[in-house]
């Protein structure tokens, strides 16, 4: 039956989620933020990290044999927006971590799962790079090779924009198999310690925004990677455990776009009940209540598709990949929309970095590159209309 | 625990509803809107209302005692929405009739079900009608403005036990054909419109009342609105709907709420306007392949989807929260209905695109469910009125609402 | 040096046509556009038609010699945009009118020329019907075969929206050449008298809007097309006399929006001055003049741009193919924005048919197929941006 | 007669303007917004200013007779138009001084140009600014209110021949740099902000003046925009310039018209996105062939094409109506530059799509054409400030104003 109200647990979560957010995060990301302008590798806040991982939030996507809550797709948005409200470089990096356990959990082997889960479930600064395609790219733009080499790899090239690169202690990869390549498929996924020989990381990027969100290029020359650490049925061509978990998760990315615009709509709204214009609040001017509307309805809506399409994920009955496609393309262009009508309402302060709502549109138009731009998400969703039913 | 499965009735009626929609309206309604375009009042399909009631569809907003449904608005939604898909003015003929018959059944005396209710659930082709609207006043009466000159003039002046109206309606969503109207009038001109005003029940052959020309529409041309016209119309005491003055009070809030029901115009209307679209680039080859593989008609596919989803999202939310009346947040419904005239007249002009100048001429569908969709500009509150609705309620929106 | 101010010549024939059209096209435009929505082959009004030629309209694009007025491009979008604002459906009979008889002027041999102007200049009621592929379309799309037959071509195929098809008393039509070609490039446009064997008008097609604009089917059947009759240099790949004019007079098409989106914004300040709500005029409420602004901010911009690209395609020194593009695209766009708004504010009067607005908005729809979609023209563009100078 | 052509004149300094920013500015400018962010007050490139001052550039607003062109508006913009392809923050400068210089040199009394305006001709790097902006008062001064609450409060008091100003302006351009203030004070509290305001002419050095903190901004780093704190500045009377409560006043107005040059803000701005996006896109291959042979690059690239020929088309009917004064209408300015913030977040923010992921990092240009584009949301007036002006001009509107 129809329901909208989170479970007891998930509010709880929530509540506790947003109080760090606000506690922990907020007063230390302009600052972080500025930091990493001059200095794009500059400080994480790895204490804060400690202090999320203490907290018991870092394994909630693990099974409860591992210490976790085996967290659905609904309460990961959930608890992402509120990070994301708080200080969005950080809450990509939870989002990466929630994202790459729950894969190596879900789609590892046994071997690979009682290998690496204890490792990242035990170690409150264990991050993990990512270098997978993610949900929206194309295989065809896959710039590392693998090449076989016994029951091994040989993984050759470069790959960028690797999220957390210069952070992780553990990296999963997507690779495209040379030649004729047997029988798995043309892509491979493997999972690659920090130290693995042959693998460097490169230039951290230079980034607008999220910019405590390291991400960085990473070099791989002759790098060799056993057979039993490419995780099993990650074909790439859509059907593997490995894309489908993707398909299932992509929900969670349309909740960077709702956090953000949530706290620039909230501080818009505090900004234009304070500020007098015109002989009174300029929020209670016909025009800028229109504005707020627009913005508040945009939010609004992109949680509702967000957590419907969650739902579905979780509850795989009646579950269509189209809808979490959806919901990235819908947040992730009402974000930076949102932001900018908020830099509009704070009028010459909007523009000035010592007040957050610049930082808000700068970190909101990271939605746009989920795939290589928003034009490839909407051909991926136009490409799963051809043959399936309406 | 937040839920998006439909119970196994909802299901079963929405697969009802959808199978009425595609075998009895579809293969009609083209022909009745060209039928329209020279005989407004005469295009309206009898036998297929007949065929709805047989199944029981018309009397889904009756209260169980009187063999009818009792529905939720989420329930209304998704029904409404299957038949918006195929056409927007019929489907309107049904979002009247089940709410209609539904606020009767809910605020009507015992007397006014026996007098009203039980008629309309024999006779498969009785329909309600409500008259609100006028000449001189709309949007006075949905975003209350609060001088005595403006909303409902209809004069409604009491003599013994009776009520004698004179005015005009117009715009009656339904009046060409219905037989039962709900009718509001000013029953106290000294005070402003949303304190003064009353619903009066009445049988559209009571003396002095008749209906005016029906309207010559751009779209949604089967929900058959016309003109009201009240000539020293004698209503006793005892058919006022609620009470006096009563007309735009709390207790009418049931009815009040029927935004995210009027969302859902937009939202099936677009439905229908994609799925036509959806077949025709799958169907049509240009150049040797099918307009689905351009990768500017896939885009455009994306974007319409990404519309459809997203307003259903909100519309069930907000639907939710009215059968959930603690949850219920008035915002909530005028965002659903904001958005989704938004996400109607988006989608429905892309699919236009999609047909190519085919799309431009009446004998592909997408021209219709185009100038159906704009009737979602102006149901219940112009867009701007929503977006205002929703701006002034966001003084205390320091921190999310959900 | 730059100027935007008309001569006096241009502005007593706008003057012309504003009041012809006032007087003699909006008094009849809606019961006729009523009449054709009952029969897509209804009357045409034969006798504005006259009266148009008979104050030397229908001439103005031809030679002075052939008693017209060397009619450029920024005065066909001057007085097009009066008749558009005054019913869209003969404007649009008239824009062809000018277009082709300009076309045959300026790209026909001396033989063509001598042969069809002095017909056309005589007979008041002339219209041509066209079935070239205008500014946008491209040569792909052509349905029409033509196939070498001594000196002369046979055509086979069918037409679709043959402008003034059914109307009109001489064809021009494009069709593509079957195998190879010899030297006339890959398609060839021929000027096809009515009367012709083989040709048949077919179906008129029922439009949604500029219904006087009758557009019809057009069938060739073993057509045979005397060498003559074709127009030199017509090579239809872009560099040919015909496709450069046919690209010169494209800001035309953006007066078609112009003229249709400024009848709509004057009749909803003449609504919204007008009706009360709120105690007030509805055109003293802040949204209501925001809204107004949005359609005037974009009416005259559209017709800033078009007159600006009219004005390099007269004087040819700094002409540039795309700007004329341009103007169509923002124009096409333009209008049934602008339209949509003008029924939002007349309420539920928008969503009337005794109320002109509702077929301002028809009207204003059909700017979106100047090419086959809207996308076909922005394709176009896009590609004239691979090669030339920024 | 209509016409498009530019002068001899204006094309030889556009070609002058153009050959300065592409190969002096050009160069630099990148480095100069990085260094902007941590040293938001040392980032300036004054070789470049000196390098446009010895080309005459810095002067072009100047009277004639001393040494300038007094450039019109049209020049003003269609020159300025090809810094701001290069760089916004560096061109608003070159604005700022060129208007401010002929704001003086029209306004100003002899003794004035004297005093100020010849040192400002022999000194390469001297600029000129103007505090208006203050922290409680912004749209009040623009969209004039008329309550004497609202408005400029930096107050002017006369005593004797002087005139003592006290108060905090910020958000001021130029003001890191310059030497030339031009100060607008309340002189009369009494009268609405728009009747009781002075603009004050005077040196940087002035006893009780000084530069604030220079503002770190999102964009445009090189407009030096800061704070001014006045302490018992004393300004002589003969410093007033136009007269005391003039300051908004009909005499202001040619500094007033200056709408069209901040349309061109973001003309330039999104013409020097499209032109870097055009770039890439020809020189970029992915998967085999060069990105702009991709659809939805093709129709991004038409999209930014088509709203910078219409910014363009609208700034130049705007600028040539303020200089050809008969035909000024406050509102084709403002449809201007509200147009030109539309066009310049569409076109950047297309822009950067076009670069990809790319377009998110520094190293591409994409990302900080986008920043500078949001300074255009707020100079002059805020965007919804100007639609509202254009909607309340329209009520005689019921023929086309061309």
């Amino acid at each position: 039956m129809v329901d909208f109200i989170l479970t007891e647990e998930q509010a709880a979560l929530k509540e506790l989620c947003r109080n760090f957010g606000e506690q922990q995060l907020q007063p230390i990301a302009d600052e972080l933020d500025k930091k990493a302008g001059e200095d794009p590798e500059g400080p994480f806040p790895w204490g804060v990290l400690k202090e999320f991982s203490s907290l018991g939030l870092k394994n909630l996507p693990l099974p409860e044999k591992w210490g976790g809550a085996d967290m659905g797709v609904l309460t990961h948005c959930v608890l992402l927006e509120e990070f994301m409200a708080a200080e969005a470089g950080f809450a990509a990096a939870v989002h990466q971590s929630w994202k790459l356990a729950g894969l190596i959990a879900e789609c590892g082997t046994e071997e690979q799962v009682s290998k690496y889960i204890p490792i990242f479930s035990q170690d409150d600064t264990f991050l993990m790079g990512d270098g997978t395609l993610g949900p929206i790219s194309s295989p065809e733009d896959l710039r590392l090779a693998a090449t076989r080499e016994g029951s091994g790899w040989v993984i050759d090239g470069n790959k960028r924009f690797v999220a957390c690169g210069p952070l992780a202690k553990l990296f999963i990869v997507d690779a495209k198999v040379t030649g004729a390549a047997g029988g798995m498929g043309e892509t491979i996924t493997c999972i690659v310690p920090k130290e693995t020989s042959g693998v460097r990381p490169g230039e951290v990027h230079d980034k607008m925004g999220t910019r405590l969100f390291l991400e960085s290029e990473l070099d791989f020359e002759k790098c060799r990677i056993p057979g039993e650490e490419v995780l099993s049925d990650g074909g790439g061509n859509g059907s593997g455990a490995k894309s489908r978990y993707f398909a299932k998760i992509a929900p969670t990315l349309g909740a960077f776009g709702v956090g953000i615009a949530r706290a620039a709509l909230e501080k818009s709204i505090e900004h234009t009940l304070e500020r007098v214009q015109g002989g009174k609040p300029i929020f209670e001017h016909d025009v800028v209540s229109f504005r707020l509307a627009e913005m508040k309805v945009d939010v609004d809506v992109a949680r509702d598709l967000v957590w419907r399409a969650a739902c579905h994920s979780d509850d795989q009955r009646d579950y269509d990949p189209r809808l979490g496609l959806t919901s990235v393309l819908f947040a992730s262009q009402m974000a930076p929309r949102v932001c900018d009508m908020a830099i509009q309402l704070f009028g010459g302060y909007g523009f000035m970095r010592d007040y957050p709502v610049q930082k808000y549109w700068r970190d909101a138009l990271m939605c746009l590159f989920h795939g290589e731009t928003h034009d490839t998400a909407r051909l991926k969703l136009g490409r799963l209309m051809e043959t399936e039913h309406i | 625990m937040v839920d998006m499965r439909l119970t196994d009735e909802q299901l079963e009626l929405q697969s009802l509803v959808r199978e009425y929609s595609r075998e009895v309206l579809k293969p009609i309604v083209a022909e009745c809107d060209r039928k329209s375009q020279s005989d407004p009042a005469g295009c309206f399909p009898l036998d297929a209302l007949k065929a709805a009631s047989k199944l029981g569809l018309r009397t889904l907003g009756l209260p169980k005692e009187l063999g009818g449904r009792d529905i939720d608005t989420l329930t209304h939604c998704i029904l409404l929405e299957e038949v918006m898909a195929v056409d927007p003015g019929f489907a309107a003929t049904f979002h009247q009739v089940w709410r209609l018959a539904q606020h009767i059944g809910r605020e009507g005396t015992e007397e006014q079900k026996k007098k009203f209710l039980i008629p309309f659930a024999e006779d498969d082709t009785c329909l309600i009608s409500i008259g609100q609207t006028e000449p001189e006043s709309g949007t006075d009466n949905t975003f209350p403005y609060r001088g005595v000159d403006g909303g409902i003039k209809l004069s409604a002046v009491k003599q013994g036990g009776e009520w004698v109206l004179n005015g005009t309606k117009h715009f009656v969503a339904c009046a060409s054909l219905a037989r039962i109207f709900i009718v509001l009038g000013r029953t106290d001109p000294h005070a402003p419109a949303p304190d003064g005003a009353t619903q009066f029940l009445m049988w559209g052959d009571t003396p002095g009342f008749r209906i005016g020309r029906t309207h010559d529409k751009l779209g949604g041309a089967l929900l058959m609105n016309a003109e009201l016209i009240l000539e020293n119309v004698r209503v006793p005491e005892s058919d006022i709907l609620m009470g006096v003055n009563e007309g735009f009070s709390d207790k009418a809030r049931h009815y009040g709420r029927g935004a995210p029901m009027v969302a859902t115009f937009g939202l099936g209307t677009a439905r229908g306007a994609y799925e036509a679209a959806l077949s025709y680039a799958r169907e049509t080859s240009r150049r040797g392949k099918p307009l689905i593989q351009n990768d500017a008609i896939a885009m455009r596919l994306a974007d319409m989807l990404m519309l459809i989803e997203a307003t259903r999202s909100a519309i069930w939310r907000a639907a939710w929260a009215v059968d959930n009346r603690e949850y219920y947040l008035q915002r909530d419904s005028a965002i659903a209905s904001y958005f989704s005239t938004v996400c109607a007249r988006s989608v429905c002009e892309n699919a236009m695109q999609i047909f190519g100048k085919d799309g431009y001429t009446r004998k592909f569908p997408a021209e219709k469910f185009l100038r159906d969709a704009l009737m979602t500009n102006h149901i219940n509150n112009t867009v701007d009125v929503r977006l205002l609705k929703i701006g002034r309620s966001l003084a205390g929106e320091l921190v999310s609402s959900l």
